[in-house]
C-alpha cells in the first residue's frame, strides 16, 4: 500500500515567515510526486496548532509525517504524541529543523528558502525507510543484592528493605561493621562507635526482610537490569543462587600496606603503630607504649603512601586530630606533634575541630619528607633543613586503597576500574553512586577514598536510585530506539563488543555471533560505527536513513 | 506517608536531580525556584573540574527533561512562604510572582529584548554585561522565556510603554499578570537552596572594587563562559590581556572559620582557562592549604602544575595597587614578598544565601553557627533536619563539591522513598 | 638469539618433512597443515595431513601462494579450537595474518603449533602457471643464492614479496611464531630452528632438539636483506606517489576494475560473512543512479568502483601484513597490493600498530587513548 | 554572487553537544554561510567510516564530524573512538593524494555557540579555496 505522506511548514510566527519564503517552499514541495498533503500553520506546537495537525493527518488518513519547524531538541516529543493520537506510529515522523538552522542563521532569504527545501526533502528521502518502533517493556526483580556488610552495606540494606523487596546482603567476614566497628570514637563529637554501629547491626539481623550471608562471597553474576543471577558461595561451602534486579557493591576500602615503605620504621622499631592498631589501643582503653610504659612524646605522620598511591585520602588530617585528642584525655601531659602536608579540613565544623585541638597544645609541622628511626622523628622543613623531633611513640596515618577483591568483583560485575583503582562510577558529578553497568551501583569507599557521613550519603543515594528505577510490580521502560545487529551478517568478530560502554552485547556461543541487549543498550551507535559489514545498525538512525539525508545534501 | 507529592525548594544540580529521581519514581514534584530559570550556580560554570567538562553539556539534558516530565510541576520565581504540619502532610504556602509572559505561549524568539529602552547591569554576568528590563539570563537559559524585571521596567515606575507587547507576535506579553500565592499539600520536603559566595568587598585588604582588575571567581567565570559577556576574551577592564595573574584562595576563611572545600579546584581550573586563551601568561596561585582529597583531585593538581604555575604559600595576603597594575603581598611565617601582577582573581568563601535564615524559621528548622541548615546527625544523618520529613542537601547544608550535592540530593529521595508510602 | 641446527639431508624440504615426521611420532602434534603439490602438477594446495606417509611429496616452501595459510587455518578453527595439536608450517605473513585473525575471533589459535620459515617470496601465480617446470627452476635459484646474495629474491618474484621487510619469522620480522626455520646463508647444509616461545622449546625438547646455538650471523644476514628490502619500499611508494595517486590516476588505475571483487576473496583479512558493498546498504532505488549521473553528465556501470576499493582500506588497511594474495588474485593485473600497502603502512603508523605482531596488543579500533591523535582535531 | 561557487558541506552533529550549540547559534542569531547540510547522530562514534567516504566519493565538497569535546561524551566514550576512526579514515585519503583538506574533524560543546558559527564559516571558506570536489564531475566515479 503507498505510503501517504503530510508534510506541515510552520511559521512560527515571524521567525521562520520572515526569512523563508513559505509560499515557495509550498509550491515546490506540493509539486513532489510523493507528497500528498502540504499544509502550513503559523504556530503548530500551540494548542490549536496540534489540533489542526492532529485533525489534519486524520482528516487525510496519512501514514507518514514530516514537520518542518524549530528543533527536534525542542518539540520533536510534543509532535510524536500528536502522532500517536492521530492514531499513526510516532516513528512514523520526521522534525526538520528550519528554524535554528536555517531561518536564524542565514541572512540572504533566497538562500535561506534553498536550505528548507533541501531540508524538507531530505526528510522526505528518508521517511519511506522509517519503521514502526514500540515501546519496550520488561519484567524485573526487585530484589537487592548487597555485597559487603560494612557501614555503607547496612545502611543501604535498611533503606531498601521492605515487605515487597528481599536484600541479600554478603558478607566477607563473619560480622557486620567493617572498618567503622575497629574504630573507638567517632568525630566530631567523640560518641563511641559501638553504640552507633551495634545499633545498626542489629536492624540488619532483626529485620526479615534482609538475609545475611556470613563469610560469604560472590563468585559469578550473570544478566542484567532488573535480571541478574549470582552465585553465591556461603560460609557452608555451599553453593547458592540468587535473582536480584540490582547489586550493591560496598565493599569498602583496606589501608597501604606500610611494609612497602621502609622509611616510616613499621615493623623495623618499636611503638611505631598504624592507626587502627591505635584505634585498638584507645578501645582496649590505655595508651601504652611496648614496655607497658605511657608514651610521653608522640608523633602522628599524615600522608603516608600519598606520594606512591598520586591521592590525598581526605580523611587523615580528621582522624589524627581525633588521635590528638585521644592522647591529651588520656595522658594530658604528653607531647604530641603532627607532621602534614596539607590540612585536608574541609566544611563547616571541621576547622574548628582543628583548631579546638591546637588549642589544647597539639603542634603542627608541615614537612614533606619525614623519616621515622629509632625513638626520632627526622624531617625536613619548607625552606629545606634538616630538623629532628625524638618521640617514644609513632602513630602513621597510611593511604586507603581499594579492598583486596575489587579488580576481581570489577571483573565479574563487568564494571571498570578508575583512578587509584577504585571502582569506576558512571559520571563523576551526576552519577556518583552507579556505574556504566546498568543496575550495579556502587557506595563508600569502594567507589574512592571518603569520610563516614559521605559514605552513609552514598549509601542512602544507592538506596534512592534503586527505590526510583526497580520498583516492586511495575515493569522497565528502557531505550527504544537501540541498536540491533543482524544474525544473518554478523560473523561474531566482537569489535562491537569491545567498543561497548556500557557492555550492552554479549557473544552467543553456539550461533558464534554478537547479540544486542535491548535492556542495556542506550543506542549511541558507537558499534554500528565499529562494524565493518554493516551488520550493526541502530534503530530510527540507520545507515540507510542517514545515505539519504547525504543523497538529497549533495543533490 | 500519606501524601506522596514532594515539595522541592531550588532548582540547582540537587534540585534538578531529586525532582528527576523523585519522578520516576512515580511521586508528583512541586519544583519551587526562586530565580526565573533552571540550573543554578552549575549553570554560570563553563567547566567543571576535574575532568574539565563542559557544564552545559552536563546539566542542559537534565534541565530539559525537567521541562518534559509530566509529573514536576516546576514554579520559577516563586518563594515560600508558609509551611506547616508534619510528615506526611505538610500544607505549603507560596508566593509566585509575575513573569508577564505567557510561559505556554511565548517561543523563546527573543524579539522583544531589542525594542526594550531598559538597560541594567546582568546579575547573572556578575554584572560584566547587561541586559534589558525584559531578559533571560544568558544565551541557552532553560525555560527558554524571559521574564519582566518590575523594578526596572519603565511600565512599572509610571511611562505607559509596551514595546516588548508590540514586538511579540505570539502575544505572549501580559501585563496584567498577578503574583499569586498557591497552597500546596505534600508529603515532604526537599531544601536545595545552594549558596551564595563572600562578597571580597567586606574584606578591604584585597582591594575588590577598588583597584580595576580584581574579579571575583564567578566575575572570572563569566568572562571565560563561551556564551557570556566576552564569549570567552580574557581581558581587562582596559581591553588588553593579562600578562600575569595571581589567584588568591581562601578568601574569608578566616574571617568565616571554615574551609570551602571547593575554592583548591575551582582555582586550578581557572589556571586551564588562562592557559587556553593565553598561553604564555604567567600565572601563580596564593593558597595557604590544599584542599584536594579523594582519588581524582591530586592527578588534576599534578597535571595542572606541569602547565606552569608557582604555588606559592601564604600566612597572610594583601593586594596593592602600584601605578602599572597591582601586586600581591604575601607573608608566610616570618618571611614575605610581593609580586607584580595585572590582575587578580579571588576564591571567596561559600556562605549560605541571604535569605537562608528567613527561610529556616519558615520551615521551622534551624541554622548552624555559619547559617548553614543544621543537619539532624553530622556523621549518620547528613541529609535530615530536626523537623522529620524536611531534608536539606547540597551546599544549603555545607560547602561541597557537585559530586557529593548530587549524592546527597540522591539520599534525601532514598530517605523519603524508603518512608514508603 | 638461541636456535638448534639441523644438517640438510638431500635438500632442506626434506629436513624439514622429518622434521615433521619426528614431532608426528613423538606425538607433539597430531596432524600437520603443509602445502602439497597438487596431482595435475601445476599449483599447491594446503593439505591437513594426518598420515606420515603422505608427507613425503609436501612441500613447507612452495614457490607460489595459490590461498593464504591463515585462511586454511580460519576454516580449520573458526567455529572454535581443535582439540587435537596441529603443526602448521606457513611463511612469516601468513602466520602473521593468523595471529591478526585470532584477535578478531576468525583463527583460534589453541593447540596451533605455527612454524614459520623465511621467506624468499613467491613467483606470480600466472608465471607459474603457465610454466611451472621452468618456474621452479627460477625459484630454486632464488632459494639457493640465499648463500650471500644481497638481492635475495627480488626481481621475479611478486611486486608485494620485493618490498617485503618481514620475511623472517622471529621479533626482528614482527612475527609470533612458536617456531622459526632460518635457512638464509646456510648453503644447503643446515637450517636453524629458532623457538619463539616457551611452547617452541617444550616441543624442540620432546623432539630432544637442543636448542643453545648461536644464529647471529644468520640474524646479521637477514637484518641487512630487511634494511634493503627497506629502502626499496621506499622507492617503490615514490612511484605510487606519482604514477597512481591522486583523483585522476587513481580513477585510470581501477578503470580497468571489472568488479570481480576477487582481492577481496583472496584477502585473509577480510572476513566478513557479507561485504558490506555487496549488502541492502549499497542497493539504492533506480532514480539514485538517475540523479547521480544527471549532476555528473554520465555514470558508469556497474557504480562504486572505487569507493569499493576506498573503503575497503578503510576496513582492512590496519590488519594488512602485506602478503599480496589480493594482486595474484586480480585478473585485470591491477597493483592492487602495493597500493593497499602503501596505503596500510601509513595508516598502521599512525597507531604505531604491526599487525599480527602479538596476541595480547589490541587492534587499533578496539580501544583508544584518552589523549592522541590532537592533528585530526580543528 | 550567483554564480560564485557555494559550497555542499554535509555535518554530521552529535545530538548532545554539537546538535545544540548548533540550536544555541541559531537563536543567538549568528549568521553563517548556508552551506552546512546537518544530519544529526545520537553520537560522533554513529559516524562511521564509510558513510563519510560515500557522502566524499558522491561529490561532497566537504565533510564535517563534530561531538562533545573528549571526556564530555553523553556516552562517557564515544568521542575517543570516533577520533580514531576519523584518523583512519582521513589518513587513507591523504594517503591516495586526494585531498582530505575536505574532511574536518571538531569538537564543539553545548554552550559554544560562537564556536559552532566559527568552525562553520572557516570550514566554508577552506572549501571555497579549494574549489568543487572534482570527483562532482568525474563520470566514472
Amino acid at each position: 500500500m503507498e505510503e501517504k505522506i503530510g508534510v506541515y511548514v510552520c511559521e512560527c510566527g515571524p521567525n521562520i515567515a520572515d526569512n523563508v519564503d513559505i509560499d515557495r517552499v509550498m509550491k515546490t514541495i506540493s509539486s513532489l510526486p510523493d507528497v500528498d498533503v502540504v499544509e502550513r500553520h503559523k504556530l503548530l506546537c500551540s494548542e490549536n496548532g496540534k489540533k489542526f495537525l492532529k485533525e489534519s493527518i486524520q482528516k487525510h488518513g496519512l501514514t507518514r509525517i514530516v514537520v518542518a519547524a524549530c528543533s527536534p531538541k525542542q518539540h520533536e516529543v510534543t509532535f510524536m504524541k500528536v502522532c500517536e493520537e492521530a492514531g499513526i506510529n510516532p516513528y512514523f515522523f520526521q522534525l526538520t529543523n528550519i528554524r535554528e538552522q536555517c531561518a536564524w542563521i542565514i541572512t540572504d532569504k533566497e538562500l535561506a528558502t534553498e536550505r528548507a527545501i533541501r531540508y524538507i526533502r531530505a526528510a522526505l528521502r528518508r521517511i519511506p525507510f522509517h519503521k514502526a518502533l514500540v515501546k519496550k517493556e520488561i519484567e524485573t526483580n526487585p530484589d537487592v543484592l548487597v555485597i559487603g556488610g560494612g557501614i555503607a552495606g547496612m545502611e543501604a540494606s535498611l533503606l531498601l528493605a521492605s515487605g515487597d523487596r528481599k536484600i541479600h546482603l554478603v558478607e566477607k567476614t563473619d560480622v557486620l561493621g567493617g572498618k567503622v566497628k575497629e574504630l573507638d570514637k567517632l568525630l566530631p563529637r567523640m560518641e563511641s562507635s559501638l553504640d552507633i554501629i551495634s545499633q545498626r547491626i542489629q536492624e540488619v539481623k532483626q529485620s526479615e526482610d534482609i538475609k545475611l550471608y556470613t563469610n560469604s562471597e560472590v563468585e559469578e553474576v550473570l544478566g542484567f537490569l532488573g535480571n541478574f543471577v549470582v552465585k553465591v558461595k556461603t560460609g557452608e561451602n555451599k553453593e547458592l543462587e540468587l535473582r536480584v534486579g540490582a547489586i550493591v557493591v560496598a565493599t569498602g576500602f583496606s589501608m597501604l600496606n606500610l611494609k612497602q615503605l621502609p622509611r616510616y620504621g613499621y615493623g623495623q622499631y618499636d611503638n611505631v603503630y598504624t592507626a587502627l592498631e591505635f584505634e585498638r589501643m584507645n578501645i582496649d582503653g590505655k595508651i601504652l607504649r611496648k614496655d607497658g610504659k605511657p608514651p610521653k612524646s608522640i608523633g602522628i605522620i599524615h600522608c603516608v603512601g600519598r606520594e606512591e598511591r598520586g591521592y590525598c585520602s581526605g580523611v587523615c588530617c580528621m582522624y589524627c586530630l581525633k588521635f590528638a585528642n585521644y592522647i591529651k584525655s588520656k595522658l594530658p601531659d604528653a607531647n604530641v606533634t603532627e607532621f602534614y602536608q596539607d590540612l585536608s579540613i574541609p566544611g563547616k565544623a571541621r576547622q574548628k575541630f582543628y583548631e579546638d585541638t591546637k588549642a589544647k597544645g597539639v603542634n603542627f609541622i608541615r614537612s614533606n619528607e619525614v623519616e621515622v628511626m629509632d625513638k626520632v622523628i627526622k624531617y625536613k622543613t619548607e625552606e629545606g633543613e634538616e630538623k629532628t623531633s625524638s618521640v617514644d611513640m609513632v602513630i602513621l596515618a597510611p593511604a586507603i586503597e581499594p579492598s583486596g577483591d575489587t579488580a576481581k568483583l570489577a571483573e565479574m560485575l563487568r564494571i571498570s576500574q578508575g583512578d587509584g583503582g577504585f571502582f569506576q562510577e558512571e559520571h563523576p558529578k551526576l552519577a556518583p553512586v552507579s556505574t556504566s553497568m546498568e543496575g550495579i551501583f556502587i557506595a563508600g569507599c569502594s567507589q574512592g577514598p571518603k569520610n563516614i557521613p559521605e559514605s552513609i550519603v552514598q549509601a542512602q543515594a544507592v538506596a534512592g536510585r534503586i527505590l526510583s528505577s526497580l520498583i516492586p510490580g511495575k515493569k522497565l521502560e528502557p531505550e527504544i530506539k537501540t541498536s540491533e545487529i543482524s544474525e544473518a551478517l554478523c560473523i561474531g568478530c566482537q569489535t562491537c563488543l569491545e567498543v561497548c560502554t556500557y557492555g550492552a552485547i554479549y557473544f552467543d556461543e553456539m550461533k558464534r555471533v554478537s547479540v544486542v541487549n535491548e535492556v542495556l543498550c542506550r543506542g549511541c551507535g558507537n558499534c554500528v560505527g565499529s562494524c565493518p559489514s554493516g551488520a550493526a545498525s541502530v534503530k530510527h538512525s540507520t545507515t540507510t536513513q542517514l545515505h539519504q539525508e547525504v543523497v538529497e545534501a549533495l543533490r | 506517608m500519606d501524601n506522596r507529592n514532594i515539595l522541592v525548594i531550588g532548582a540547582g544540580v540537587a534540585g534538578i536531580n531529586a525532582s528527576l529521581s523523585l519522578a520516576d519514581s512515580g511521586r508528583k514534584v512541586y519544583l519551587v525556584e526562586q530565580t526565573s530559570y533552571t540550573g543554578g550556580t552549575v549553570i554560570k560554570f563553563e567547566k567543571v573540574f576535574s575532568n574539565l567538562e563542559c557544564a552545559t553539556c552536563m546539566v542542559a539534558p537534565k534541565q530539559q527533561e525537567l521541562l518534559t516530565k509530566e509529573n514536576i510541576e516546576l514554579f520559577t520565581i516563586t518563594e515560600v512562604l508558609k509551611v506547616e504540619g508534619s510528615l506526611g502532610n505538610f500544607v505549603v504556602k507560596v508566593k509566585k510572582r509575575a513573569r508577564y509572559v505567557d510561559l505556554k505561549a511565548c517561543i523563546g524568539c527573543s524579539a522583544c529584548f531589542e525594542p526594550c529602552p531598559v538597560s541594567v547591569k546582568n546579575e547573572f554576568e556578575e554584572g560584566l554585561s547587561e541586559r534589558k528590563a525584559i531578559y533571560i539570563p544568558c544565551p541557552g537559559a532553560l525555560p527558554n522565556v524571559p521574564a519582566i524585571d518590575t523594578e526596572n521596567c519603565v511600565r512599572f515606575n509610571g511611562k505607559d510603554c509596551k514595546l516588548c507587547e508590540e514586538a511579540c507576535m505570539f502575544e505572549a506579553i501580559d501585563f496584567e499578570q498577578k503574583d499569586e500565592e498557591i497552597e500546596l499539600k505534600v508529603g515532604a520536603i526537599v531544601v536545595a537552596t545552594g549558596f551564595s559566595s563572600l562578597d571580597p568587598k567586606e574584606i578591604p585588604k584585597y582591594g575588590y572594587r577598588k583597584f580595576s582588575d580584581v574579579y571575583s571567581a564567578l566575575e572570572f567565570e563569566r568572562m571565560f563562559a563561551s556564551n557570556g559577556p566576552t564569549t570567552g576574551e580574557i581581558k581587562l577592564r582596559n581591553g588588553e590581556s593579562p600578562k600575569s595573574v595571581a589567584i588568591v584562595h581562601c578568601v574569608g576563611r578566616e574571617e568565616k572559620g571554615y574551609c570551602s572545600t571547593i575554592c583548591c579546584m575551582n582555582s586550578l581550573k581557572f589556571v586551564h582557562y588562562l592557559k587556553e586563551k593565553l598561553p604564555d601568561v604567567k600565572i601563580s596561585e596564593f593558597c595557604s592549604d590544599l584542599c584536594i582529597p579523594g582519588k581524582s583531585y591530586e592527578k588534576f593538581y599534578e597535571q595542572t602544575k606541569t602547565m606552569g604555575v608557582d604555588i606559592i604559600r601564604f600566612d597572610d595576603i594583601a593586594v596593592k595597587e602600584e601605578e602599572k597594575g597591582m601586586s600581591v603581598k604575601y607573608k608566610i611565617d616570618d618571611k614575605g614578598g610581593s609580586l607584580p601582577v595585572d590582575m587578580v582573581i579571588l576564591s571567596p568563601a561559600l556562605e549560605p544565601r541571604k535569605d537562608a535564615s528567613k527561610l529556616a524559621k519558615i520551615l521551622g528548622i534551624s541554622q548552624d553557627e555559619h547559617g548553614f541548615f543544621a543537619e539532624k546527625h553530622s556523621e549518620i544523618a547528613s541529609v535530615e533536619t530536626s523537623r522529620e520529613g524536611i531534608f536539606i542537601v547540597g551546599c544549603a547544608q555545607d560547602p561541597k563539591d557537585i559530586q557529593d550535592s548530587v549524592a546527597q540530593s540522591e539520599a534525601a529521595v532514598g530517605k523519603i522513598l524508603s518512608l514508603g508510602g | 638469539m638461541k636456535g638448534a641446527i639441523l644438517n640438510v639431508t638431500e635438500n632442506i624440504a626434506k629436513t624439514i618433512i622429518n622434521f615433521l615426521e619426528k614431532g608426528l611420532d613423538k606425538k607433539c602434534f597430531d596432524a600437520v597443515l603443509i602445502p602439497i603439490k597438487v596431482p595435475a602438477g601445476d599449483s599447491f594446495a594446503w593439505v591437513l595431513v594426518q598420515n606420515k606417509s603422505l608427507l613425503k611429496d609436501a612441500n613447507p616452501l612452495p614457490p607460489v601462494m595459490p590461498v593464504q595459510g591463515a585462511k586454511a587455518l580460519s576454516s580449520i578453527t573458526k567455529m572454535g579450537k581443535t582439540n587435537r595439536k596441529i603443526a602448521a608450517i606457513m611463511r612469516p605473513c601468513e602466520v602473521r595474518a593468523a595471529v591478526e585473525l585470532s584477535k578478531l575471533e576468525q583463527v583460534n589459535l589453541e593447540n596451533i603449533f605455527l612454524i614459520s620459515i623465511d621467506c624468499p617470496g613467491v613467483l606470480p601465480l600466472k608465471d607459474y602457471l603457465g610454466r611451472p617446470k621452468e618456474a621452479m627452476d627460477k625459484f630454486n635459484k632464488i632459494l639457493h643464492s640465499a648463500q650471500n646474495d644481497i638481492q635475495w629474491g627480488n626481481e621475479s618474484t611478486r611486486p608485494a614479496c620485493q618490498v617485503c621487510d618481514k620475511f623472517i619469522g622471529t621479533d626482528i620480522g614482527f612475527c609470533q611464531s612458536n617456531l622459526h626455520i632460518g635457512i638464509l646463508g646456510t648453503e644447503d647444509k643446515i637450517i636453524f630452528l629458532i623457538p619463539n616461545n616457551e611452547s617452541g622449546k617444550s616441543i624442540l625438547n620432546e623432539m630432544d632438539i637442543e636448542a643453545e646455538k648461536s644464529v647471529d650471523n644468520w640474524e646479521k644476514k637477514a637484518k641487512e636483506i630487511i634494511e634493503v628490502r627497506k629502502k626499496k619500499r621506499k622507492e617503490v611508494q615514490e612511484r605510487l606517489k606519482s604514477e597512481v595517486m591522486g583523483i585522476d590516476n587513481l580513477l585510470d588505475t581501477f578503470s580497468k576494475c571489472i568488479n570481480c571483487h576477487n582481492c577481496r576473496s583472496a584477502c585473509p583479512i577480510c572476513y566478513c560473512r557479507q561485504c558490506y558493498f555487496e549488502s541492502e546498504i549499497m542497493k539504492l532505488p533506480s532514480d539514485d543512479y538517475l540523479m547521480r549521473a544527471d549532476s555528473k553528465g554520465a555514470l558508469r556501470f556497474l557504480p562504486d568502483t572505487l569507493l569499493f576499493h576506498l573503503g575497503r582500506m578503510t576496513h582492512m588497511s590496519l590488519s594488512c601484513v602485506g602478503c599480496g594474495a589480493c594482486e595474484d588474485a586480480c585478473p585485470m593485473s591491477i597493483d592492487v597490493s602495493q597500493i593497499f600497502n602503501f596505503v596500510a603502512d601509513n595508516s598502521q603508523e599512525l597507531f604505531n600498530y604491526v599487525p599480527g605482531k602479538s596476541v595480547e596488543e589490541s587492534l587499533p579500533l578496539k580501544t583508544y587513548e584518552e589523549d592522541e591523535l590532537h592533528k585530526v582535531e580543528i | 554572487m550567483k554564480d560564485e561557487f557555494a559550497p555542499k558541506i554535509v555535518g554530521f552533529l552529535c545530538n548532545w553537544c554539537t546538535y545544540a550549540a548548533a540550536d544555541l547559534a541559531g537563536t543567538s542569531k549568528l549568521k553563517m554561510p548556508p552551506s552546512l547540510a546537518v544530519i544529526r547522530v545520537m553520537c560522533s562514534s554513529r559516524v562511521d567510516p564509510v558513510l563519510v567516504m560515500r557522502a566524499f566519493l558522491r561529490g561532497a565538497d566537504g565533510v564535517l564530524v563534530a561531538g562533545c569535546h573528549p571526556g564530555d561524551c553523553h556516552y562517557e566514550k564515544g568521542n575517543y573512538y570516533a577520533r580514531r576512526r576519523f584518523a583512519l579514515l582521513k589518513s587513507v585519503i591523504e594517503t591516495l593524494g586526494l585531498d582530505s583538506e575536505r574532511l574536518q574533524l571538531s569538537w564543539i560543546g553545548a554552550s559554544e555557540g560562537y564556536r559552532f558559527q566559527q568552525v562553520v564559516t572557516e570550514f566554508t571558506d577552506k572549501i571555497k579555496k579549494l574549489g568543487q570536489n572534482p570527483m562532482q564531475k568525474k563520470t566514472s566515479l
